[in-house]
């Protein structure tokens, strides 16, 4: 388990490894909240590393995308990992975040105002 | 004779206990040979099982989770059990997004997460006594 | 206060379950955080005394076999109980080299491994009443 | 789990992949046994891809040893492996099987008849 923070500017890029579950997405949201309070707007979430996840996991992405709405940033996840795919599709997330299988990627698109 | 097994598995309702039934569930299940997605759907499913049990049935009190699994020939049936607050109306707590408890992040996507990775889920549950989830899964079924 | 957790297994005295029961004992053990010596070492002495519930205790037949752990600090303590056949004289039973199914490829040294793998073994048996195994691990005691 | 066997005029080398346990032992003896039944002399255990090893696996080696020794053969044990080495040197087998780092150190100690 562990959670890196990369800046690109106003976006703060957000590594996850392990297992998000209940357990781990509380730990890992005080300290995304926290990072991100010093000054950002849009937030990635890397799920490269990541190997599990299951609803509290969609809970944990939900609550970040308010609060970085309700900053007038954006939220983007990258997830090339077709097991995590498979909640994430069920949970209908994708309506309103967009997933991309590359760091630049979602960049290039979050620049585009995507 | 078909191949059959049995355990059972008492442990405390702590958060840091769900990554270990997840653990238990997948070991137990291995005895089918199951393919990395099905042993992915059963760790998700009763994932969300037991974090129910520890956030809505004793609501972070510490107390016992029981979880049962056996295996008949490819039939894999799982229990998480729980002796906390219940569950009143079932049929509504069952439906997607519904969730008591949006203020903590729950996205109200866990049932439907146990019913869309198992075969069966059946949930028996008594306000006041606690809940029973039982879920089924036919292993290899396609091989 | 210290961390501390619990938990209680209950299996069949298959013997595709010993290599089960390890698993599970690693993961329970992996909330401590020990090296990788220091598993294998656990592995091995819940190993032991699980084979011995499945050999020596049960003979083979089908029964539970509990295996019960508990983290309190940084300390470690497992239970293997069975309800089998029980040992006559415990002192013989634990000599190195000492076994009474020397035609089955016995060693006789299940016992010494738990001795020699674990910090502390306590062993309590009633003939015809069965057996349990209670062992001690402190792990990183040397951090 | 599995047992691979490999030919070297009367030596019979057996690779042995995953876990030695009371249950698996009784798989791996069966096959050994019936290996060694064509015409072997010498036996030599590969522990290299073993990665657990409790005292049933010295019941077995013990097994082997026995088997070998009664058809004027010898036995002897690869195991790079440490963490199986503490079972093994704990049992005292070590005083009459000789361990080798590599199957071709074994094949020629046997042939100078160590
Ligand atoms: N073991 C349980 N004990 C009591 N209530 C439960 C239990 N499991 C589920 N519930 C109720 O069912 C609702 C829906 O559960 P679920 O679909 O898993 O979503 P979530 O956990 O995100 O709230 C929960 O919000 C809770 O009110
Ligand atoms: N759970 C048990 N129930 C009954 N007898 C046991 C049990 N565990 C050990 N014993 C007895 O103690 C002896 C020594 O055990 P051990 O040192 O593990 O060697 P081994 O298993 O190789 O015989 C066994 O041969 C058996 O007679």
């Amino acid at each position: 388990m562990g959670i890196k923070f990369v800046e690109k500017n106003d976006t703060l890029i957000v590594k996850i490894k392990g297992e998000l579950d209940h357990h781990t997405s509380d730990i890992f949201k005080d300290a995304i909240n926290t990072e991100y309070q010093k000054g950002f707007k849009n937030i990635i979430l890397d799920f490269e590393k990541l190997n599990f996840m299951d609803s509290s996991g969609i809970g944990m992405i939900l609550g970040r995308y308010k609060m970085a709405k309700d900053n007038d940033g954006k939220l983007a996840i990258v997830c090339a990992n077709s097991r995590l795919l498979k909640v994430i599709e069920l949970s209908g997330i994708l309506r309103i975040i967009n997933c991309y299988d590359t760091i630049e990627e979602a960049i290039k698109n979050m620049q585009r105002g995507i | 004779m078909s191949y059959s097994n049995k355990m059972e598995l008492k442990f405390l309702s702590k958060s840091q206990n769900e990554s270990f039934a997840r653990t238990v569930i997948a070991a137990f299940a291995a005895q089918l040979d199951p393919t990395v997605e099905e042993i992915a759907d059963i760790k998700t499913a009763v994932s969300e099982a037991v974090t129910n049990s520890i956030i809505h049935g004793y609501e972070g009190k510490i107390d016992y989770i029981i979880l049962k699994a056996e295996i008949e020939g490819n039939k894999l049936t799982v229990e998480v059990i729980d002796n906390g607050v219940g569950i009143e109306d079932i049929e509504k707590a069952m439906e997607p997004l519904y969730t008591t408890k949006p203020d903590e992040d729950r996205s109200g996507m866990g049932f439907t997460v146990m019913q869309t990775f198992m075969d069966e889920l059946v949930v028996e549950s008594e306000k006041g006594k606690g809940t029973k989830v039982r879920m089924t899964k036919y292993i290899n079924s396609g091989k």
